[in-house]
């Protein structure tokens, strides 16, 4: 791994995103990442967070149109609720928070703690739970359904809306809106290398593949012997496409897990279109690249959002941040 | 209702804090193997994220002793949430802080006054992270410590009786974690795959009760 | 592999690219991708393409203020001149054409033997060679210098330069001079995976890593024990600075082989910056991410190139492509 | 100077025509092995290349076969050049092309004047690449594999004779460049560990050669 010591991957990395994205405050020490000139007079402010490990995913995406500010944990550990809280000091501007979180035990437990520190020091604060991931099928037997690449949705449209000066009940009812009308599906061709661990985080032999796989480096629902880009593309749209039953077109979300080459990344978008095309769903717009990552692993995620013309504007909006820039 | 009149309150800050100082040893003695456990079933991070949590509380608490084992508990639990992340941060967090809220600002506690505080601390856990015996948690590990402190206690044994009879149990506990299968945390995604895995939580639960063990034993051979 | 089969990656993988950026046109039969609306009157084109296997480079970086057209070969291997001949017809408006060119045999050979039969179609044609690895040392005993990621830097300013509407010579020569004030420098944590060959390249050993890598998957010049982000980047900034010798500001390019996670890159990116500041070197504008990457390969590449106003002014110059897009 | 006046013109469109076909399925065999060569000094697609390469020819000549040597040699090198890519593609394209352009619309040759052919092909791939010999190239198959062809040519040899001395001369050749320091190509950039590989164009130069030799004496044994 390029790294110093474990320990120190993520401070080191805030210093170099620090020195990099000058047109964003980042407090290395406290970890926390925020849109330069926050808060904005009479705008919503947006704060998500997770565990790092993502990237671009969440600091990625700080910036005019999606989140005002972001607070990366350790490698795939939430974040404590110090940093949310001061997350949302700086960004309230008296038109209160939202924090988009993704549903993991740890996630929740954070920003539950947060809302609450966050209440009591007089900011408003809504929260959108993200959780899409179809491979986790017995949600009543479950910490629920994962949150992945919806996210990537929920932040940009909401960030949208809250860019366009709608108040907080609007912002989160559209973060909702998106959660709900979103699904993802993951499949995993290699397990990922945590610091921590030094190696591999679970054993996958050569010539076999990982379906349902989250991105925290855990193993996935079932193994397979190696599919083709195309079997894989069936089986996932299959799996998003069942769960949803989308009745319009959808944003198409064709990601890599951090270590997919974009020559096979833009080949398995084509397989995508086309077993989309095979279940008569529509697609109205479509973003490929490693963007909801987990480490080195390599693989893929297929999500898709139904949506409405106001979501299509919104996904069109104006977006400058780090990870994700058009319009503007 | 358990509670025996006559134990001495001989649990105080002092005796709290070394336990701090071994626990943190402990954890890191043990953090990559909590950070393997994690990995099957996990995301690989509890080991690394206890040593981080212990060795804030560590320093925190070696810099501003706490007066109080109530103190001690309370400041510890917050070190963790402030610290750890994840699921074992509020978690543990949670237990800490409301075990030691529960002990109050007494000078020196008795086990069965412990006892209580752990109960309380325990129920925060539960209530917190919605797991029931058998989903394959830290709970696993901890709620069997909790009867078998009380039981010991109910047979007329002291803090060095009932801290043993505790950690034993955590450890029964964490180890008969192995054939369930997971349905509460990162676990629960794998469905049967988790079978077969021993819980890191339940795991670490085991370690924090061993070496109070371990820490009262020495107390009270000293 | 996330592949159908090996002979198929390259046409899969434009299929998908055609499906995804409707705003290029795509000829996946012909392997040219050109920026819609082109050729653009009174405007030089700009056409790249080399081996796949490096993307975004080169098709990720076609669109306004940058390439005009790039020529995708199969893996790892230059293109066929017909792919330059039809590309520079399809982009030439009568003011001229630049070949850019990354400097290695199969390169050279092909876009020479296109250039010929282009200017026997009429179309005047000027080349850029890119060579700035400094890891090969001895040009004399060696094919020269490997065109690695100053490519990026050539097709970003003389790209810039060409949208403001200056002529061949002067598009050819600020091309030329961005090549010349540039050096890079690349480390492998691992060898990539070809689709053809279905697995590493080369055996690097866990534990170790490979010094003064191309972007083809070959070893290095030397073997070490794996070393820390600061000391990697000590060695890659010594290695360009000590070439190069600026004497002004720099553009900065942190680059990750394709498989290097983004919290890694941005952590050797501070370590780097470090680096340039214990030998003097001030940064003037640093871009992080996997740009010009060599598949699946673990690692990174640190490119300077020393800038002056004019080429900091083309730098921040309006760019959109699917890859690199700011300012409009 | 070296041509032999009395040789048979036993060399036409339909025996080379044999020879593409022969040495197509030659390198679809030998594509993986030529592949492995490419990668500790290359980058792992030369077996790739030739096979896409002669696949093109194959598939276009049989649906126009050419009606003289020269036209056959002319159309396998521009389908090598429009389809390889790489160094190799360039190289072998136009040490094809030259040599059937050298050839002229004979619709048959004597072994001299293809042996005239291939030397016209090897110096325009000479010029083109600037390889010299003991750069590690297939350069070092050829030019041994050339002057063989003329040795035994002068020795009184036919046909057969010349390109089955040229086939062991190309192999030796090949074989010889492992000791090698490569100076061009990818191999370049490796210094001294290029040392101890055999050179992948070496070998598929060797192989066009054999597979000639190969034909040829089907040719006469038939
Ligand atoms: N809902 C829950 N209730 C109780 N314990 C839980 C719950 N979810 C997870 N755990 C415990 O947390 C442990 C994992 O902690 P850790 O790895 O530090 O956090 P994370 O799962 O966020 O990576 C599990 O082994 C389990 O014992
Ligand atoms: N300048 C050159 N002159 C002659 N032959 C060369 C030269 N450069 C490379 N070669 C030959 O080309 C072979 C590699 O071909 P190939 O792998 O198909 O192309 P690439 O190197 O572009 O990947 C080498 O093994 C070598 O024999
Ligand atoms: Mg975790
Ligand atoms: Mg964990
Ligand atoms: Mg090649
Ligand atoms: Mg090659």
């Amino acid at each position: 791994m390029l790294i110093n010591v474990p320990e120190n991957v993520v401070p080191d990395a805030l210093r170099g995103f620090a020195a990099v994205h000058t047109d964003l405050t980042v407090d290395v020490e406290r970890r926390v990442i925020v849109r330069r000139g926050a808060p904005y007079d009479g705008q919503v402010g947006l704060v998500s967070g997770g565990g790092s490990g993502h990237e671009p995913l969440h600091g990625g995406f700080v910036g005019r149109g999606m989140l005002t500010a972001a607070c990366p944990g350790e490698v795939f550990t939430s974040p404590v609720p110090d940093q949310m809280v001061r997350a949302a000091a700086a960004v309230d501007s008296g038109a209160g928070v939202l924090f988009i979180v993704k549903n993991y035990t740890g996630d929740v437990l954070n920003f539950d703690m947060a809302a609450e520190l966050a209440e009591d020091e007089g900011v408003q604060v809504a929260k959108v739970l993200v959780n899409d991931d179809v491979a986790v099928t017995d949600s009543l037997y479950t910490a629920g359904r994962r949150g992945t690449g919806a996210t990537l949705f929920v932040e940009k449209l909401a960030g949208a809306a809250a860019d366009e000066g709608a108040p907080l009940d609007r912002v989160a009812g559209i973060a909702r809106r998106v959660n709900e009308a979103s699904r993802s599906f993951g499949v995993a061709l290699s397990a990922c290398s945590t610091p921590a661990k030094g190696g591999p985080t679970f054993d996958l032999p050569e010539g076999e593949l990982e379906l349902g796989v989250g991105i925290h480096g855990e193993p996935g629902r079932e193994r397979r012997a190696m599919m083709t880009s195309g079997e894989i593309a069936d089986v996932s749209v299959d799996a998003v496409v069942d769960d949803l039953q989308p009745d319009a077109p959808v944003l198409l979300l064709v990601n890599g897990m951090g270590a997919t080459p974009l020559l096979e990344l833009y080949g398995f978008a084509a397989e995508v279109h086309r077993a989309m095309g095979a279940r008569k769903v529509s697609v109205a717009r479509t973003l490929v690249g490693n963007y909801v990552t987990s480490l080195d692993m390599a693989g893929a995620s297929v999500t898709i959002c139904q949506a409405d013309e106001e979501l299509l504007r919104l996904w069109d909006a104006p977006v400058s941040t780090p990870a994700l820039r058009w319009g503007c | 209702m358990n509670a025996v009149p006559d134990l001495p309150a001989d649990i105080d800050a002092a005796l709290l804090l070394r336990w701090l100082d071994a626990v943190t040893s402990v954890i890191e003695q043990e953090a990559d193997h909590l950070t393997q456990l994690d990995s099957p079933i996990g995301d690989a991070d509890h080991g690394a994220n206890m040593r981080r949590g212990f060795r804030a509380a560590r320093t925190a608490l070696e810099q501003e002793p706490p007066d109080t084992p109530g103190a001690v508990l309370v400041a510890i639990g917050r070190q963790l949430i402030s610290t750890v992340g994840g699921a074992s941060g509020p978690l543990y967090g949670t237990l800490l802080r409301r075990a030691g809220k529960a002990l109050g600002d007494a000078p020196a506690v008795t086990a069965a006054e412990l006892r209580d505080g752990l109960r309380a601390g325990v129920d925060g856990l539960v209530q917190l992270g919605g797991a029931k015996l058998e989903d394959k948690t830290m709970v696993d590990a901890l709620l069997p410590a909790l009867d078998a402190f009380t039981a010991a206690l109910d047979a007329g044994g002291g803090t060095e009786q009932a801290v043993t009879a505790a950690a034993s149990a955590a450890e029964e506990g964490a180890t008969a974690t192995t054939p369930l299968r997971a349905r509460k945390g990162r676990a629960s995604y794998l469905g049967d795959r988790s079978i077969g895995h021993q819980d890191p939580g339940a795991t670490s639960s085991a370690l924090l009760l061993t070496t109070l063990a371990d820490t009262v034993r020495k107390a009270s051979s000293s």
